[in-house]
Formats: C-alpha cells, structure tokens, sequence
C-alpha cells in the first residue's frame, strides 16, 4: 500500500495526502505507530487513519479509551523504547486536557535528559473553523505551542504540504505539533506525490509575487489570502502571498525579504489576534524591516471572542473583503 | 455496589418505594415525546437545519428517568447526547437545539431551568455538577445535582476527579453513565477493563448502583433513590445504566464502519418503550385512548418543532462580542465597532 | 480581622497585602470562598490564605484534593449558585492540568449563555522564577491565558497593587487569571492599604518618567526595570518605566504617549519571549505609533527556552545588563 | 484485592514465594544505606548545598523494596519523594540528586538506567510508564514498568487515565502507591473517602494489593509478586503500601502548623528498619559485625556524598540551548550566540 512511489499523477484531497503520509512513514519504519480515539477501525472522524490498522495491524494503529492526557503521556513513556507516535487529536480543543503533558514534559523532556531522550512525537490537530461545527470545535490553539519552548509547529495549506510535511515532521526528532486545517481536508489536488515532496518545513513559500504589498499567512488562510490577492489585483494592485508553512521555526528571511521590496505587509491568520502568533511575525519583522517599512504591518485575524456558532462565523474569520479593507488602509 | 440489572432483564424490577402510576404514564408520555422530538431533530440534521445531532435513540428511558427523578430545585448537567432528558426537563426544544442549529452556544437560561448548557468538552462538567452541590451545602439548601455522561467519558481525568472530590465533600450529586456501548466507534470494552462502571463507586468510597437502563421503572427507581440519598446527606451516587446507542454517534457518523447490525436486535427487543407500553397494558393501567391521545401530542410537538426550526435565525453580529466580558477590554471594543459598521456597509 | 480599615500605616509584605485582600473581600462578601491544595490550616505553601479558615471558618477557605482541573471546575459549578471562588494553583505549571476547565468554559461561559452565567471567579497563581526553585516551579504562563479570549489577566509589581488588584479581581464579574509573582512574595512596603487603592486595572501606571527612552513592563520584571533606569540615569540618559499591572486589559494609551514622547521603547517580560505577551504590545504600540518612532520597539524577555536549573536562571531571564544593551541599540 | 495489612502489623508476613536470606540481608542494607544518604540530603539542603530536599525518612522500605523488585531490564518512574529508591536502583546519588542541587534538571541517563527523572508534576509519570510498557510488549520485550507515587497524586486525572488505559491493554505495569498520610499538610482522609486505594484497582478490573509498607518482608513480597504478574501478561497491579511521612514535606515545610507530632509515635515503633534487624536478628541471620560492616559502607558513602555535593557545579550557559531541540529554530540559535557573547564579555 504505499502507493505514493509508483505512481505517476493521482488525485487526491488533503485527507488522502495525510494517510499517504502516515502509510509510508510506517511502512518505511516499524516504530512508527499511530493512536488516538477512533482512528482504528474508523479511520478518525475525519478518516484520516482510514485503512491503517487493516494494513498495519493492530499493533500499529489502535484506538485509545478517551483520555487526551494519558494518550499524550503514552507517547512520551513510548519513545523510551524508540516508538515514534503519530497521536491524533480528534479536535483541537479536545487537546487541552493534554496540556500538562505537552507543556511540561513533551516540550521538555529532551531538555532535561540533555538530549538523551528525544521525543519524535507527532501530534496531528484538525484545527480552525469555516465548515460550520458546533461550539468546541473549531478552535485554533496553535499560538498556545508556539510560545512553548521545545516544541515545533507545522501547518500545511496545500494537498502537497500535507504530505511533505507530516512526512518530515514523522522523521525528525523534535515533537511536532500538526495543525491540520479542517476545511482544507476535502480539497483535491493532482499529485505525484513523492515529487511534491519540495516543501522544505522551516522553509517558508511564496505562493504568489507581489510588488505593491505583502500577505503573510499559514494554514486555513493561506486561501483567502490568494482570493484577496486576486481581487486586489483587479483593482490594480500587485499583491503576493507567503504561506509559512511552519510557525516554529518561522523562516524571518523569506518573509524579510519580500517586505523589503514591498515595504507594506498584512499577517493574516484565523485565530484570535491578541498575542497570537501574528503578533510575533508582526513584532519579528518590523524589527528586522524597521527602516523600510512604508506603513506599520497590519494584522487580519480572528476576533478575541469564543469562536462564534456556526451561522456566525463568517464575521469572526479574515475574509477577502477584511484583507482588501487593510490593504486599503496601508496602498 | 448494587446490582439491578439481572433481575430486570427478563423481568421488571420492583421498586422499593412503589411507583404511583401518574409517575409510570408521565414516564411513559415524555419517552414517546422525547422519542418523536428526537427522530424529528435527526431528519432536521439530515436536512440541513440542524448543523449536527447525536440522537439518543434506544435511550429514552434513562433520558426521561434522568429529569424525572429531579426535584424542583434540582440541576441537570447534561451532554450533547441528552437533548431528550432537556426536552423532559421542561426546556423548549427549539432553545435545547440551539446549540446543534448553530444561531448560538447555548439557547436557554440555565439558571431559570437549572441545566447547565450541553457540555460537549467530555466529562468537564461532572466537576460543575459537584461545585453546585457543594454550593448548594453551603447555602444551607437542599439541592442535588445529576451529572450525566456517557462510557467513554468515564476514561477522562476530569470524571475520576469530580468523583472523588464529590466524595471527599459528600457532596449531592448522582453522576448517571449511561453506557450505551460506544464511544462513536470505540466498543466499551476497549474503554475499560472492569466488570461494571459501578464498580468504580468502591475506589471512592461512596454508594454505586448498576440498573437495566431499558427498564424505566427500575431506572427511575434507582434515580430517585440516589437524588434523595444524595440530598439527605450521604454522599454521591454513581449509577450505571447499561442501555444501547441505537443510532449512529451522530447524523453525521457512519456505524457500519464499526459494528455489525444484528448487534442491535436483542436491544430492540428490549426497548424501553415497548417494555412500558407493555407493562402497562398488561396491567389494564393503559388504555388505547391515552396512548393514542400521547402520540397525537407528540405529533403536535414535533410539527411546532419543526416548523419553528425551519424559520431562519437572525444572525445579528452585535452578539458576538456582547457577553464575551462583562467589562470588555478596548481592543474588544474596537473589533466590535468594526464588525458592526461592516454591517452596516454590506 | 478586617485590617485594612483602621490601621494607618503598616509594614507589610505582598504576602501579607494579598493575605489582607482577600480578608477584606471575604468580610464584605460571603460568597466569597477560597480554596485550592493546602491552602487551609497550612495557610498555602507561600502563607498567602494564612489564618483565613480559622477566621472565616472551613466553609468558607479549605483544602481541596490534588486535581487542579477539578478545582477549576468545581469552582465554575459554584458560580451558578452565586459564589464567588478564588482559587490558588500552587505553582505555575500546576494550572496547566485546569487548562481545558479554563479554556473552555471559564473563559466561555458567559459568552455561550449570552451573560446568564458569569463567572466571577479569581485565579491566583505564583508565577515566575528567581527563587531559585527546581524544574517546573518557575514558569511563567500568562500569554497562554492573555490569549484567551474571555480572560482577563491582572499581576501586580508592587506591595499596594496586590492589594488593589486582587480586590478588585475578586469584585468584578470577569474571571481574572491572577499572576503573582513569586519573587516580590516578601517584598515589604508602608501601606496604609486602603489608601493605597488607586490601582485602576485596565490603567498602566508611570513607575517613572524618562524623555529618551520607555521601558514598558509588569509584575516581576518591574524593579529590573528600574534598576536599569537608574543605571542608564548613570550613563546620561533620561529612562522612563511603565508598569501595565494587567495584560488584559491592555492600556496601550499610557504606554503610547508615552513612547509618542520618547520615540523609543523597549518591552520587559521574563516568559519567554516568542510569541510572549512582548510581541503584543510590540505589534500594538508600533501600528499607534508608526509615524513617531524613532528605533524598532525592542524585547528584553525570557529565552525560548525551558526554565532554566536554579544555577542557571540569570542567564535567561532580563537583567539590568540585558536592557541596557538593548537601549544601546536604539540610543 | 488483597489485605495484606492485617496480618503484618504485629507480626511478619510470610511471603509466597521464599525470599531468600541474601535477598533480606540486600534489603536491610539498601535501607540502612538509604536513609543515611537521605539524612545526609536533608543536612545538604539545610546548609544551602542543595535547593530543596523531600526527605523518605520512615518510608525506606518501600524505596528499596520498589528498586530491589526490578528485573534487570525493568524501568522505575519515580517522584521527586524517590532518591532513595533510585539510590537502591544504583544511580549515584550525585546524579540524583542533580534536580535536588540545582545545576541541572536530570543528572543520570535515564536509559542506560532505566529510570525516568524524578516526576514532580503528580501522577503524569504514571501515563509515561504505561507507555514504556506498551512498547515493551509491542517489541516482544518483558520489560515491567514501575511507577511511584503518592497517597495524593492520586487524586489528579492523570492517575485514572493511565491506570484505566493500562487496564483496557493489559501493559505490564505496577502502580506503587506510597500512602504516607499526607500530601503536603494535607491528609489522607480529605483525598480520598474509600477504605483503601487499592480499591480502586476493582474500578479498573485489575489486581489490586494492600500492604503494610513499614514491612520489608512483607512489601518486597507483594511487588516482586505484583512485577512477575504484570510481566506474564496478566494486566497491571496497584499496590498500596500504607506508611508515614515521618519528615516535614521537604526541609522548606513546617508540619507544626498542620499534624501533632505525637501522631508518628506509632509508626515510628514499627520503623522499618528496626524490624527488619529485629526480624534477622531474632532468627540469628545477622552477625552484630555485618550490621557494623553496613553502617560504616553507609558513612563512608554519605561523607562521599557530602564531599562531592559540595563541589561547585559548573554553570555554562551553553547547557541552556545544547538540547532545547534536536534542530533549533532560528530565533533560538540566535539567543544562543547572545547568551554566550554576554559570557564572553563577562
Ligand atoms: C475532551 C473531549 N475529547 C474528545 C471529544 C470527542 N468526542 C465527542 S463524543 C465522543 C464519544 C463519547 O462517548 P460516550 O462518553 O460513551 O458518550 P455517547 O456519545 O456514547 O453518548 C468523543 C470522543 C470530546 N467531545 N471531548
Ligand atoms: C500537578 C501538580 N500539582 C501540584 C503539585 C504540588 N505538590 C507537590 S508535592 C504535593 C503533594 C503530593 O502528595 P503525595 O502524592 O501524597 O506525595 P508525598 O509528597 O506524600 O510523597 C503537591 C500538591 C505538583 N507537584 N504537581
Ligand atoms: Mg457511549
Ligand atoms: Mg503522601
């Protein structure tokens, strides 16, 4: 079943892009296990896990009691032995209850021991809203990981990213925390997979030129970035787009050097802009472009409010028109 | 530990202090009610007017035993499963289903109906049950409160905790687990290890009780038992009920990925509201008249239901930021002011 | 025991103030309660709640079991009866186990019932390091929470505000994450205490006045702040400091006029820097005062990295060497 | 659940499988050793040479008797209570007591010992046990795991979950609770309500142990018991061993404030090691030589203790950055050049 290297062009949504991913990092390393609630024989709400437990066995990917902290701690004990987990989250803000375990020791433990015991564990997080889910289930916590030392944060905007990155987050040694934007899950893609496999994390890309403005962004917005880009160019504007890709490390040069042509730049993420990770890109590259910068760096992000229900949130997350406003304000 | 179950299986348990039938036919009308209020909220999910909803099909006995054996002071803390013991508790299906509708969190006044909103966020609010009850001492009255969740919940952290605590405390509060054998996909034998969930009631020392959760009058028995062992001072109450998730997780979960029809049918053999039906009649405490007259009733409710779910909810923004702080901070204030006047724009 | 109303002026220290605070809130109001682990007959491990379940009675101030998410949520479920709970976690990182409790509905609950359940409760926590304690007992989480949408976040850096902030915690409707800083624990001050109470939250207040420079700051990393403003005072340079007591709200009125006057200014946190509250008011105060600053705003913070070991802790956290450079930079 | 309390307190218990006489000569020694480096740690920290000490003092059976249970490929998961279990499981005290000093968090290689470091955040420790034990028989492995932790860790969330998970696979894995009566100032009784924590292990359907835990015989028995169960494949095991806290929490606390001193009178007339000597002697298994021969190895150990201690750590900052990251980010490689040019300048 690892079907990624013999075939040519497939298409596939972000959902096939990840079980991909975890498919052949598994075949490729036997310590490589998959565990969480329902991702065994149900493949995980959102069946990413789809299959995995029927090729791999029951050893390899296996559903869990429902208990985030201890499926979380598991993990930890696990890498003792030299497992390296792949654990699903099922929603974002069910991953709380984990906290004390990825705060205080899966961000720590390489630390303590003097890197005598590394943790390579992945935890897989559908995250951000836009697909209409009741309340708790569309939160994006990613800024919470960002701002703890020791871990990473990856986060793929396109069906090719998914694979390249959980692939590389598998591989590596540091823990990664991997946010998967939820409503990208069913977008298609056609891929030959193993080729797509450019996406460098730490490694930020420029999705779209610009001279006239810059938009940063990351994950579910990396979307309606390029939408705004689109309409501003209707407008007559030359707007580019980068999409980070991971938010620890976060690659200061390639979004540097943009604004250094434009000397204008929106960051633009779903999550609440209060000390959320746009304010640190924000904070980060006004230091580093200070005396280019025709204009302070705006932020479009979600509102500092609960995530709103359903028939709400289209006023709570960054949309063209809120990015077009802000472009606006800084053209 | 008691155990309720075997004699109730094949049987009706007899309850030690005996029933009124006024209580069995009230039973009776909310299970068929809530029955109907459910299946129309299935087909308004499936429709599009509901964004999502786990109905509790199968379980209508512990969801109208669940409110009934509350007093009038009592508190419901419920789950997104429990929309029927909401509906039983006298909530307007319409503000139960706000939540799953998606025009706000919550749509009811807890306090005027003392339920806590659907707690989605598994087994966190068995600790809010046991803060009411310990609130409740401490004012001097007599209040219990009636934690419900399900068998996979109980695996969380924050179930053992509440427990314990309520223990600790002797705090009034009947913790109700209906194990319905699920945990969407994850069969409770793959949830925990021990003969019953009951058994847990040992570890913390306080009074545990396992019921045939397809027998209302054993259910509900047991219930009232434990809310007024709970309210008289000796402590919490873990009661098990074994029942069956008849439908899927959700409208939106699909079972045949996970379990084998023929699974349900000694279940539905053993639904609740055939056995009272049953039971009743057999009696001669039922006439046909009053089941006929229950299920127009029920009719009639589901229709205002669904007439009134299809009506569009107003979608005004200004909600959005008018409880997030009671005193909000200036950066609030600013996103508010922008989000309205882009209104006014559009 | 309500001392605070007839004495004329004390010697107290901040552990005393906030011994004293919630006397005066438990005097005035019996809904207020008190509880966390050993915060009883021990008085807490830092004697913050000393005495007060021998004068308020156990009903009043009690011992709870080790289960901080439990605390958390017992003290939600009080609200709806009426209380109002002050809570103590007993270190830093120990409130990490009440996260999803504080996330999900502490910082929700008044939002999802559209204002019908507030929730008035207080969260003391000691935070930060310096003391010289061992792995796990210096961390300082505030960003974590300052991101939170819903949660207000006060920490006082002087003997008074302890007072006045924590009273008025206490008084509002609003749950307040309080952070306390360790250190400043058996700082002692004159205090005639209700006189004392001028602290407005939600209102930054200037430590110092300075032209050349602005030094903005909180809880424990205030008097580190001073310092360096008297020595730079040495060097020739006219320092100002400001004190923001909370997080959330943010008074960025204060700190920009006075950064519109100066031109430049440096923020002091000792969390770690990335993604810290830091980038916030950095990313803030340059959108307000893009036009009129002189030098990219600066972070002197914590290093990215885990609390350090006790013989290591000076070289993470702000020192007065450490702001110094860093005003050399923009000077 | 077995009790194996009753039959210890006044006299000793006779284990199942004969321990040997080497075995309890092993186990006399460790603990005479034991409680002397833990003295000889309680004196460090009053001097300042350490930053802060939780002393095991009255509990030195249940230390060793928890290491010397080991297999040779077994893993131990001790608290920041547990030097001296570690001590018994052949770290040097140096290295464990690295946390306890300061310069750094872990001073040992966890896996060339098989020992985590010493878990202060409560009971989070137990989940990574489970976890080493699952991959343990993962691997075709019989590793056991073993986890320490207090009478209060176990009211924490974390305690339930990995108990509940290692119940539902059965990973070999044993829960040593040492039930020392307090947590902090806080005592038992208001943790926890039921009879006895072992009682629990009936809510996860597994073995669950009481045992006297002043009693060496008695303690070793049920552990190296409840390890070969755990190793075979018959699920895990919780064992309470009911002991006291004959210190303050650590040397920073003041137990006046919150037990009467006349309260450890009883426990310590059942000191561990006086019966143990007692019990050796009575049988005329322990020459008046060999008891010397233990007591100078234990000064001469604690002196060496004392003299290394005592050495200044070296501090380099460089430590800080080394492991934050197998591959740091940028922003911290920066910080890295910044804190060593500050050293440089210095
Ligand atoms: C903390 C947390 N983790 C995970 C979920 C996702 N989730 C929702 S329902 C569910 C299964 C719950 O099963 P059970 O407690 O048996 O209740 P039932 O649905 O059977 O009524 C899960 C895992 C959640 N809501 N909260
Ligand atoms: C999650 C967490 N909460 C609180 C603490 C603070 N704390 C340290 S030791 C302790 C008491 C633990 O008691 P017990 O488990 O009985 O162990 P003992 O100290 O008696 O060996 C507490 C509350 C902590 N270390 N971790
Ligand atoms: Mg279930
Ligand atoms: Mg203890």
């Amino acid at each position: 079943m690892n079907a990624g290297a013999d075939i040519a062009t497939t298409t596939v949504t972000m959902v096939d892009a990840l079980n991909l991913a975890l498919r052949d990092s598994m075949t490729e390393d036997e310590n490589v296990v998959v565990f969480g609630e329902d991702v065994g024989v149900l493949g995980g709400v959102f069946r990413v896990t789809s299959g995995l437990t029927e090729t791999f066995g029951k050893d390899r990917c296996f559903d869990m009691p429902i208990a985030e902290a201890g499926i979380m701690g598991v993990a930890i004990g696990m890498t003792a032995l030299g497992l390296r987990p792949v654990v699903e989250m099922q929603f974002d803000a069910f991953g709380y209850p984990a906290m004390e375990q990825m705060f205080s020791h899966l961000a720590k433990l390489r630390n303590r021991t003097e890197g005598r015991w590394p943790v390579p564990i992945v935890v897989r997080v559908p995250y951000g809203g836009g697909i209409g889910a009741v309340e708790h289930h569309s939160d994006s916590s990613e800024a919470y990981f960002a701002q703890t030392p020791g871990l990473k944060v990856y986060t793929p905007a396109t069906v090719g990213d998914a694979y390249t990155l959980l692939r590389e987050a598998i591989a590596q040694d540091d823990p990664v925390i991997f946010f998967e934007p939820k409503r990208l899950y069913w977008e298609k893609a056609e891929l030959p997979v193993p080729e797509a496999a450019e996406a460098v994390p730490g490694r930020a890309v420029i999705r779209r030129e610009g001279e006239d403005a810059t938009l940063i962004t990351y994950g579910p917005s990396l979307s309606v970035c390029l939408a705004a880009a689109k309409a501003a160019a209707a407008e007559g504007y030359d707007v580019g787009v980068i999409d980070l890709r991971s938010v620890v490390p976060f690659d200061e040069g390639t979004a540097a050097d943009a604004l250094a042509r434009t000397g204008r730049g929106i960051v633009v993420h779903e999550s609440a802009g209060y000390c959320g990770v746009g304010a640190e890109i924000t904070a980060r590259l006004t230091e580093l472009c200070f005396d280019i910068l025709e204009a302070p760096i705006q932020r479009v992000t979600g509102r500092d409010i609960p995530y709103p229900p359903p028939h709400l949130e289209h006023h709570h997350l960054p949309s063209v028109s809120r990015i077009l406003d802000a472009l606006a304000d800084i053209l | 530990m008691n155990d309720r179950t075997e004699t109730t299986l094949d049987g009706y348990w007899t309850p030690p202090t005996a029933l009124t039938l006024v209580a069995l036919r009230n039973g009776l009308r909310a299970m068929i009610i809530g029955r109907r209020l459910d299946r129309q909220a299935s087909n308004l999910a499936k429709q599009g007017y509901l964004t999502v909803y786990p109905s509790s099909l199968g379980q209508e006995a512990c969801q109208v035993a669940a409110a009934q054996a509350l007093g009038p002071d009592d508190w419901l803390f419920p789950t997104y499963r429990d929309s029927v013991a909401m509906f039983t508790h006298r909530i307007d299906p319409v503000k139960v289903l706000t939540m799953l509708r998606g025009d706000w969190h919550c749509g009811f006044d807890p306090k005027a109906h003392r339920c806590a909103p659907h707690s989605t966020p598994l087994a966190t609010h068995c600790a809010h049950a046991v803060g009411l009850a310990m609130a409740s001492v401490k004012k001097g009255e007599k209040r219990v409160a009636m934690a419900l969740c399900g068998d996979g919940a109980t695996s969380e952290g924050d179930f053992h905790e509440a427990l314990n605590i309520a223990a600790v405390f002797k705090a009034p509060v009947v913790f109700f687990v209906q194990h319905n054998g699920y945990a969407i996909s994850t069969p409770s034998r793959r949830q925990f290890r021990a003969k019953s969930l009951a058994d847990k009631a040992i570890g913390y020392g306080i009074r545990g009780e396992k019921v045939d959760g397809n027998d209302f009058v054993a259910t509900i028995s047991v219930l009232r038992d434990a809310v007024e062992h709970a309210r008289n001072g000796f402590g919490p109450v873990l009661v098990e009920a074994r029942t069956y998730r008849v439908s899927p997780h959700t409208n939106a979960d699909d079972p045949d990925r996970y379990r084998n029809r023929s699974e349900a049918e000694p279940w539905l053999e053993h639904d609740p509201i055939a056995r009272l039906t049953e039971y009743l009649t057999a009696q001669g405490r039922l006439a046909r008249d009053t089941l006929r007259d229950i299920e127009d009733a029920a009719e009639e409710l589901a229709a205002d239901l669904r007439r009134r779910v299809m009506i569009p909810p107003e979608a005004d923004p200004a909600r959005l930021f008018a409880h997030v702080y009671a005193d909000p901070p200036p950066h609030l204030q600013e996103q508010r002011i922008a989000v309205l006047s882009e209104e006014y724009v559009a």
